[in-house]
């Protein structure tokens, strides 16, 4: 029981990784960088799987297993409302998947980017931030409450800012980071809020003593609801900050401009699912509020369709990744709103892998051709990268969910949950599957740009190559993953038992309203053999294989096609290749008139103007009667005695007009 | 009439207890005697011998203190609120006779009758101070006043000096003809002129018939006028600007410091003393007063670039300050007066002295302009200067601040007989004194923000100048950071007064408690 | 009667004598006028049986300080004033509130209860007023005022002595 | 027939005023110390008139110390009007204002 | 009570001025020495005063280490005493002064003397404001602040410094000036300028009229307020700044306007209870206002110094919103804060003075891209910003957390609004460092720039370690003050529940290690039936 009486190892491991690069790393050849960064990192995983493997063994009454070390804020202790907040970790199923997921797919980008990053310059600075970043990410799915949830729920963003702007040099990086980082704290307001109003509600942040509190409560009361709601869609809307949901996910397209481990760990695997572990470790906060949960549901399924869309006309290679990669967290919101939780987080699991996958690949691309982005002048590369080609095509069938492959696993869990699960809703579905079909359409026409046709770039000057053992083997394991990870929940198609659901359901029944039946398997009565097929061969499928043929059809058979049909749809060509003036919007109608309003108004008009104008005008009036004072002072004896005959006459006459009061 | 025969040891009483005059006047006048044996080269120890003959007078206060009484027939007091006084008056002597010894030989016109008069002069002081009756106390200001106008003229071929002779001379005796008016007038209301009975006449009076009588009052008024010039209370601050400006720079020390304590005292003999009684009228007077001299001071400061005719605005805005108290019409504000005057001599005395020193010869140098960069070329008169400049201001752990705080405290404490009035007017006052803030303040700025300028040589402080200005800074200090002894002396000095007339209450010591709010 | 008639005689020469002291343009005549004024003063001075004050009002006032005035105008030969009008607040406030103050005075002073004393003519002069008394009061009573007046006069020589000397 | 002590008074009280107004009135300088002196004698009227009204010596001693006090006054005062007759041409007083505001 | 005899706050509050003496005897133009002897008299300081971190009661409400001796007249007294609230301010104090030291090392360059002395006394005068139990005594040191800084900001400041020490001290003056009248009041009320004393005749035997209070409050509010500064009385605060030397930014940021903060807690609270709480609407409002308003003018400066200048408006609104919250938790998190806000805006100071050392110049635009020249400074200086801009676990998150924490209990909207300053925080700190140190270097002279040399590495190194520590270890620091917070929430609501005719007999209240005997009158008054 060792690794469960001291979680806090796992923590540190990393954090001392980051510290040792961070400070020292300078000097340092890379060996001893990269054995710093990924030794803890390792170290991390192994610490992980021991503590998994002690898990294990746990009673099921000992879980959530909660571990305090010592009281990180306190005030108030004496009154009647203490505050205090310790620094306490917790492991139950929803941590260890996370923990599981972070640290191995952390281990691999690690590894990847030992290769990626070889020739770069800040090596020792990626490193320590990396390291950072998941000592904030392992903080964020550890903590035992929500103020250290929100502890590396900042820092993860501080990271991602960091890595963002790696090439800080670059003005467009340096931006990205900042945009990042304002935009999801703005999500974080609401966060705050959410944290300040839970606190006053359940009188803890500490989770088991939330839920408790929470379990007591009654939905059906309008002030409770009402409190419920208030905190769900605050915590919510700090959700849509991190995890990049309409309308906050502007700042993820730009966080692009990160190195592309970067953008693989944590803009596609870890940090933007936070807000989908938050949503789901809450959930008995979110399932007393259906309004919330609806919110959720229909934010996620929202999300899924838009980012999808933008992500048809895109060109970047990166940037469609990343807007696949909204849209797939939107997936994830979609499951948890409709009271799938556990596939919510079964698919940020397999996304985990495809996506992380794909970012990983496209780098490898990227890196094989030297840096270019642009898949217009890609082409032809299937043979050239012939490892990178082959991962890419497993990720690219797992995210579009073909059978077999973790993505559709996950993804029609998702799908059947939103149309038969707790609070189904047709439309839900009907949007979830459609975005699933144009998730298959631009990530076969990213597939078929990049390594199918004709080279489009200059052959001569690129030397196009595969990329080191380093960089592939990750690529090979996550490929692996792609395909193997979804299947624990394979026996369910046949009927059978969803292992993945089961081992969540103690965090997601727990605490559960009792009104709300989570069981929301296939529909009964039907035989193994049909349901297999009806999932095999389910409408999402369907949309996914046309979603494949119409990218063959326009990029392979038809390569002229795509022009003409954004001529002949121009207005939403236009409209999608400009990613709906979202960000243009957004400038225009609020950064530039806050911007205006404080120079101009703020501090011209009123701190210039108004408050130091008056405080100098009573100086300027001050010298003006020093002025008239002064000019009393004429310098004419005769006026002075005129002054002592004015002070003699008023002062008796005052004081004899006093004694008429007094005589009276 | 009988012969009245005075006994010896009472003749020798009645001279013990004007010690400190005689003093004074002896050496003013063997000052005066040596004069012609002296040459002229040398005639600086003469201003020595005056100093000796201040600290002589000094040591001769202990000897008054220890016959305290009434001498010669109750004309003089010598009481703890004299002692204090003179002790005041003697010390602002010393400093201004200090700084004169080099002064006036920059000037070329160093006199013996310069000493003289300023010894003369503070012996008229100690007169103002321990008068018990009119007519002496006219004598004593007459002392002071006419010597003063003189030593306004002293520099014989300057302009402005000659001007503010002639001014001061003029209005002085203008206001001077008023006060004794005031005089004649409470002789004729009460047929005496002795302090103490026409106190005890007025009550009389005012228990027969009611009123106090309008003749009475009159005169009040007047002596008013007269004692208001002397100290520069508004209107009768006019000529105070020009005076200071134009008098020799430690005749201006001195004018600006001892006389107005020496008068202080004697307003408070009349106004407390015979006029108690009449308190709740004459605060209207010493109100408005108060709130015209200091506006007019510190809004007049405001805009000087002179830094002697600034501190001449200055100090008819701390007047007003000593006027606030005044306006308490209870002990602690005799106190509160009391102790603003010693502090305020100390600093007032040290800035006109660091103004006579950067003045240099024929007193050019006396504008903002050329105090630039001081801090750099002369840092320890700068920073003496600063400190006299800041106590004026009123900062804590300086004499000034604590002149200020016991004059509102003085002042808040009699909250119950004037109600919201003192209050305001502590309020105008503290108003007055961030106003003021601002030119004391550039002063420092010029001294220490501004580039130095290139045509000042600076000239060695001399020896004498030093003690002097020693003294007043580490007095001021020392009435900033331990004032509690001189403060308590004060409240003795206050308390030696006979203010009380039988039956009245005690000295308030104002603790008025906010009426319970629904108290059956 | 004859009292009466005597002091509105020098009381309308002592005031005309200050209105000639105004309005004269001469310094000369000024000095002339306030020497009238002094002069009538001094036999008011006896009507009121004041002998001895009336006699130093001739002798120290009209005769010692206005011969001095005079002198000193003789001199500087001061020439006829010179009618300036500076100072606009001294003529439009300032003299109407002296003539103001003119009135208040003389009012205040006409009501108030030593003005209800009825002195008698000349030749009832009550024994305390002569001279001898005067004396003893004044070097018994007020001996310490009259030593003080001593340093003023010495003041005074001094000031003279520093202030009128030649520009050397 | 009797004069009361009020009469003297009231004569004494316009003497004062005139002085007054002649200081303000007049330019030259020795004119404007001559009204000085013109209310001093006011002053000193109305002393001998008080002690009349007292029965009272008093207020003739005081007269003396006035007199002698206007005259250390007028030494002085003259001296200084000898000393601005050197330095300046003028003994208008509205033409000394060297010093002022 | 801690009755037994002890000098240490004398010791700690005289011990700078000691080393004053010591500074005054050498020679003016022995730079060397006069740093070194500056520095090591103000790193013994902070030396000593860690010894009231040992011997202090953290579970005493009470002042401790109590000081009262007699000094001038019956009713003003040497009465110092430390409480939880005043205990780290003290610290601070010690704490920023050797590093403001440090920091002037070379950019001090002229009068240099006279520069450490400014320092030295204006610690004195801090500490003393901070163990002042006395009015007038906290009021001497109160002033005396006032003129030290005034002449570091005018001699060794920058282009306008003359515009800005003149507006600073006029400023300050303004509202000082108006508390000394209250203040006096207050001794005409009760007779004692004794805090405890006059506490407690407040609360027992004598409670102000309303209006009486309000005015009180507001005479001693408005000086309080001033010196924070609370919108709208703020803007001495820019100028002051942007043109005062890096330690002079670095006092006044760090500790002086901490003084406004520990000002209302000391006096505002509980002398005028009713008062308070009547105006806390307002006050909170302003302070709202002045937390976004703060961030939104920072946001658009164009001179780093006044950017950080307008982020003390902020911050310190969150101070004052934290106290007049009424909560307990809120009011550790504002003492807590005004420790956080000292420690963090000081080092953002010191950053903006080491890039002014190598510049001479304050403008952003005159920067960019510096990450490249200076990694090492650059990395302290975003680390620094975090903290400013509440990054957990930094030190800043803890104190707006536990405000934000403690205000939502009472007011919800507070709260929320009030949380809006971590956005704009976020926004101006990365703007501003987005262009000093992101992007290609912009200026040429910029590319040389040497990096952050030893002894700035280790100010900021220390700072950046505090800052860390501060946020991990909270509880270290606010459970002290707990016991002071709690008390004074109580003594607030023990008054406004008692009725105001309910008046307590016992005459001889017990206070402090003297029993102070009321004043005869009031006695008299209260015997009355």
């Amino acid at each position: 029981m060792f690794m469960l009486d001291h979680i806090w190892i796992i923590l540190l491991l990393p954090i001392l990784g980051a510290a040792i690069n961070g400070l020292f790393g300078k000097r340092f050849p890379k060996a001893a960088v990269n054995s710093v960064a990924v030794g803890s990192v390792a170290l991390t995983f192994i610490a992980v799987c021991e503590l998994v493997r002690e898990f294990w063994s746990l009673p099921a009454g000992a879980i959530p297993w909660i571990r305090s070390y010592y009281t990180w804020m306190a005030a108030g202790e004496m009154t009647e409302h203490p505050f205090r907040i310790d620094f306490a970790l917790q492991v139950d199923q929803l941590t260890v998947i996370m923990l599981l997921t972070v640290s191995l797919v952390g281990l691999l980008i690690h590894i990847y980017s030992t290769g990626y990053m070889e020739h770069e310059g800040g090596y020792y600075r990626f490193f320590a931030y990396m390291n950072l970043f998941m000592f904030f990410m392992l903080t964020l799915v550890t903590g035992a409450n929500l103020a250290v949830l929100f502890v590396g729920w900042e820092g993860v963003g501080l990271c991602s800012y960091l890595l963002i702007g790696f090439w800080f040099r670059k003005k467009s990086a340096a931006d990205a980071g900042k945009k990042a980082f304002i935009t999801t704290r703005l999500g974080d307001l609401a966060f705050m809020v959410g944290i300040l109003l839970a606190f006053w509600t359940f009188g803890s942040l500490t989770y088991s003593n939330m839920f408790a509190q929470a379990s007591r409560m009654q939905p059906d009361t309008m002030a409770h609801a009402g409190v419920l709601t208030a905190i769900a869609v605050l915590l919510f809307v700090g959700a849509i900050g991190k995890s990049a949901q309409l309308p906050l996910y502007v700042w993820l397209p730009d966080a692009m401009e990160g190195p592309t481990p970067v953008s693989a760990l944590i803009h596609a695997a870890t940090m933007v699912t936070a807000g989908v572990y938050m949503v789901a470790r809450m959930n008995p906060v979110f399932s007393r509020a259906p309004i919330a949960m609806y919110l959720v549901a229909v934010v996620g399924c929202i999300t899924a369709l838009f980012a999808a869309t933008i992500a048809l006309t895109q060109n970047d290679i990166k940037k469609v990744l990343a807007y696949s990669t909204i849209s797939q967290l939107g997936y994830m919101f979609l499951g948890c709103g409709v009271g799938a939780y556990a596939a919510g987080i079964f698919h940020l699991m397999t996304h985990a892998f495809f996506k992380g996958l794909l970012f990983l690949t496209a780098g490898s691309v990227i890196h094989a051709l030297g840096g270019e982005q642009d898949m217009t002048k890609m082409g032809g590369l299937r043979k050239k990268i012939p490892v990178t080609y082959w991962t890419m095509l497993i990720a690219t069938l797992a995210i579009a969910g073909i059978p077999g492959f973790a993505g559709f696993f996950s993804k029609d869990e998702i799908l059947g949950a939103a149309k038969s699960g707790p609070h189904a809703s047709l439309w839900l579905w009907a949007v979830g599957v459609f975005a699933a079909g144009l998730t298959s359409f631009y990530m076969f026409r990213l597939i078929f740009l990049t390594f199918c046709g004709k080279p489009r770039f200059d052959e001569h000057h690129t030397h196009v190559h595969e990329s080191p053992r380093k960089m592939t083997i990750p690529l090979m394991i996550l490929a692996f993953l792609s395909i193997f990870g979804g299947w624990v929940a394979a026996p369910k198609l046949v009927g059978g038992i969803d292992y993945f659901d089961r081992f969540l359901q103690p965090v997601f029944t727990a605490y559960a309203p009792t009104q709300v039946v989570s069981e929301a398997s296939g529909a009964p009565g039907v035989s193994a053999g049909v349901q297999l097929l009806l999932a095999i061969v389910g409408i999402p499928v369907i949309l996914a294989v046309i979603g494949l043929l119409v990218a063959w059809w326009f990029y392979i058979k038809n390569p002229n096609a795509p022009k003409k049909l954004a001529r002949q749809l121009h207005g939403a060509y236009v409209l999608l290749w400009n990613k709906y003036f979202v960000d243009e919007i957004y400038l225009v109608l609020f950064i530039r008139p806050l911007l205006w309003i404080s120079r101009n108004v703020l501090w011209k008009v009123v701190d210039a103007g108004a408050i130091d104008g008056v405080v100098n005008g009573t100086a300027t009036a001050a010298r003006e009667s020093g002025g008239i004072a002064r000019e009393l002072q004429s310098g004419n004896t005769r006026s002075y005695a005129a002054w002592v005959v004015v002070g003699a006459v008023g002062f008796t006459m005052l004081l004899l007009a006093f004694l008429g009061l007094a005589v009276r | 009439m009988t012969a009245v025969t005075i006994s010896l040891p009472e003749q020798i009483a009645n001279l013990r207890r004007i010690a400190p005059e005689i003093v004074l006047c002896i050496f003013g006048m063997i000052v005066m005697i040596v004069d012609p044996f002296v040459k002229p080269a040398s005639r600086r120890a003469l201003g020595w011998l005056a100093f000796a003959g201040t600290l002589v007078a000094l040591a001769s206060v202990h000897v008054a203190a220890a016959e305290m009484g009434f001498a010669y027939s109750r004309l003089i007091s010598t009481d703890n609120f004299s002692i204090f006084v003179h002790v005041i008056v003697i010390v602002a002597a010393g400093l201004a006779i200090l700084g004169s010894i080099d002064y006036l030989d920059r000037e070329g016109i160093q006199r013996g009758e310069y000493y003289a008069l300023v010894l003369f002069a503070t012996a008229g002081m100690g007169i103002l101070a321990g008068a018990n009756e009119l007519i002496t106390a006219f004598i004593g200001l007459e002392m002071s006043s006419i010597s003063s106008y003189i030593l306004c003229g002293f520099r014989r071929k300057a302009k402005e000096s000659n001007e503010a002779a002639m001014k001061y001379f003029l209005l002085g005796s203008f206001a001077t003809a008023f006060f004794l008016y005031g005089i004649a007038m409470i002789y004729g209301s009460t047929g005496t002129t002795f302090i103490d009975a026409a106190k005890a006449e007025l009550e009389r009076q005012l228990a027969a018939n009611g009123h106090f009588p309008a003749l009475a009052i009159l005169g009040l008024g007047l002596i008013f006028v007269g004692l208001g010039f002397k100290v520069v209370a508004a209107p009768f601050q006019v000529y105070a600007p020009d005076v200071y400006e134009g008098a020799p720079s430690p005749v201006t020390a001195l004018l600006a410091s001892a006389p107005k304590a020496a008068t202080f005292a004697l307003m408070i003999r009349i106004f407390y003393v015979s006029f108690h009684s009449a308190g709740d009228i004459w605060f209207w007077v010493i109100w408005i007063s108060a709130v015209l001299t200091m506006f007019i001071g510190n809004l007049g400061a405001l805009v000087q670039t002179n830094v002697k005719r600034m501190l001449a605005y200055s100090s008819i805005a701390h007047a007003g300050y000593i006027l606030v108290a005044f306006a308490a019409s209870t002990e602690l504000g005799i106190a509160a007066v009391l102790f603003y005057l010693a502090a305020y001599v100390l600093m007032k005395v040290g800035a006109f002295l660091v103004v006579t020193h950067v003045g240099q010869e024929g007193e050019k140098r006396l504008n903002l302009q050329d105090y630039a960069g001081l801090g750099m070329k002369q840092p320890a008169l700068a920073a003496c200067f600063s400190l006299f400049l800041l106590a004026l201001l009123g900062l804590p752990a300086t004499g000034g601040f604590l002149g200020k705080f016991f004059a509102f405290q003085g002042a808040l404490d009699s909250a119950r007989a004037h109600g919201g009035w003192v209050v305001a007017l502590v309020i105008i006052a503290a108003v007055n004194s961030v106003i003021g803030a601002y030119y004391y303040v550039r002063v420092i700025v010029a001294m220490y923000f501004w580039p130095q300028s290139s045509d000042y040589t600076p000239t060695r402080v001399a020896p004498a100048l030093v003690v002097a200005l020693f003294i007043a800074a580490i007095g001021t200090l020392y009435l900033g950071i331990v004032p509690g002894r001189v403060h308590s002396l004060a409240e003795s000095a206050a308390h030696s007064l006979p203010l009380q007339s039988a039956g009245s209450n005690g000295p308030s010591n104002a603790i008025v408690i906010a009426p319970p709010q629904n108290a059956r | 009667m004859v009292a009466v008639i005597v002091f509105f005689a020098c009381a309308l020469l002592a005031v005309t004598g200050a209105i000639l002291l105004i309005l004269s343009r001469e310094p000369i005549h000024s000095a002339l006028s306030l020497i009238l004024v002094m002069v009538s003063l001094a036999i008011l001075y006896l009507l009121l049986g004041a002998e001895f004050i009336s006699a130093i009002q001739i002798i120290v006032y009209a005769g010692a300080v206005m011969v001095l005035f005079v002198f000193v105008i003789m001199l500087l030969n001061a020439g006829v004033e010179e009618r300036t009008d500076f100072s606009k607040f001294a003529k439009f406030v300032g003299l109407p509130l002296g003539f103001f103050l003119l009135f208040e005075v003389a009012r205040w002073l006409y009501t108030s209860r030593a003005g209800s004393v009825i002195t008698h003519g000349a030749g009832t002069v009550t024994q305390g007023f002569s001279t001898r008394t005067l004396s003893a009061e004044l070097f018994q009573q007020y001996l310490f005022n009259f030593e003080a007046t001593s340093i003023l006069i010495l003041i005074a020589i001094l000031g003279a002595l520093v202030l009128a000397r030649k520009n050397p | 027939m009797i004069v009361p002590v009020s009469y003297y008074l009231v004569l004494s009280g316009v003497l004062f005023g005139l002085g007054v107004v002649a200081f303000i009135f007049k330019r030259n300088v020795i004119t404007i110390f001559m009204s000085i002196e013109l209310m001093l004698n006011a002053v000193n009227l109305a002393f001998v008139a008080f002690a009349r009204a007292h029965r009272q010596l008093d207020g003739l001693v005081f007269v003396f110390f006035v007199i002698v006090v206007a005259a250390a006054e007028a030494a002085v005062g003259l001296a200084i009007v000898i000393m601005m007759a050197q330095n300046r041409e003028s003994l208008n007083v509205e033409r000394v204002d060297q010093l002022k505001f | 009570m801690h009755a037994q005899a002890s000098y240490l706050l004398t010791v700690v509050t005289f011990l700078p001025l000691f080393s004053v003496a010591a500074l005054l005897v050498l020679r003016s133009d022995d730079h060397v020495w006069i740093r070194r002897i500056a520095f090591a008299a103000s790193v013994g300081e902070f030396a000593v005063s860690l010894l009231l971190l040992r011997g202090f009661d953290s579970t005493d409400a009470s002042y401790q280490f109590q000081e009262f001796y007699n000094w001038i007249g019956p009713s003003i007294h040497y009465h110092m005493g430390i409480d939880g609230i005043s205990l780290f301010l003290v610290l601070l104090t010690t704490f920023l002064t050797p590093l403001a030291i440090l920091c002037s090392w070379k950019s001090i360059q002229h009068n240099v003397k006279g520069f450490f002395i400014s320092l030295l006394v204006i610690e004195t005068a801090m500490i003393g404001v901070f163990v002042s139990l006395d009015l007038f005594l906290f009021f001497v040191f109160w002033e005396i602040t006032l003129v030290p800084m005034y002449f570091l900001i005018g001699i060794w400041g920058h282009e306008r410094r003359i515009y800005a020490a003149v507006k600073f001290i006029l400023y300050t003056m303004f509202g000082s000036i108006l508390m000394l009248v209250a203040i006096l009041w207050l001794y005409h009320l009760t007779g004692t300028f004794d805090l405890p004393v006059i506490e407690n005749i407040l609360a027992n035997s004598a409670p102000l009229s309303p209006t009486v209070e309000l005015v009180l409050f507001g005479a001693f509010f408005l000086a309080f307020a001033i010196k924070v500064p609370l919108f709208p009385l703020h803007t001495w605060l820019p100028d002051a700044h942007t043109d005062a030397p890096t330690a002079g930014s670095v006092i006044l940021a760090g500790v002086m306007l901490k003084l406004g903060t520990y000002g209302m807690l000391r006096f505002c609270l509980p002398l005028f209870p009713a008062a308070a709480h009547k105006l806390a609407p307002m006050i909170g409002v302003l302070a709202i206002i002045g937390i976004v308003y703060g961030a939104l003018v920072a946001t658009v400066q164009h001179d780093l110094k006044r950017l950080v200048a307008y982020t003390s408006v902020s911050h310190l609104g969150f101070v004052v919103l934290g106290i007049f919250a009424f909560n307990a938790v809120a009011m550790q998190g504002a003492i807590y804060q005004m420790l956080n806000h000292g420690v963090s805006t000081g080092a953002l100071f010191i950053v903006v003075g080491m890039l002014y050392d190598r510049r001479h110049t304050h403008e952003i635009s005159e920067f960019g891209g510096l990450a490249t020249p200076m990694p090492v400074l650059m990395a302290l200086f975003i680390f620094i910003a975090l903290s400013s801009l509440a990054l957990p676990p930094l030190n800043g998150f803890i104190g707006e957390f536990l405000i934000l924490i403690g205000t939502f209990a009472t007011h919800h909207a507070w709260a929320s609004w009030a949380a809006s300053g971590a956005v704009l925080s976020a926004i101006y700190l990365l703007w501003a460092y987005q262009r000093v140190a992101l992007g290609e270097v912009t200026v040429e002279k910029n590319r040389a720039l040497p990096d952050a040399s030893g002894r700035e590495r280790f100010i900021l190194g220390t700072l950046a370690v505090v800052i860390l520590f501060m946020g991990i270890a909270s509880p270290y620091f606010t459970r002290p003050m707990e016991p002071a917070a709690d008390a004074l929430l109580q003594q607030m609501n023990n008054q406004l529940q008692r009725p105001q005719n309910a008046m307590r007999r016992g005459v001889p209240v017990k206070i402090g290690p003297h029993a102070v005997v009321l004043p005869a009158a009031l006695a008299e008054r209260q015997a009355r039936p």
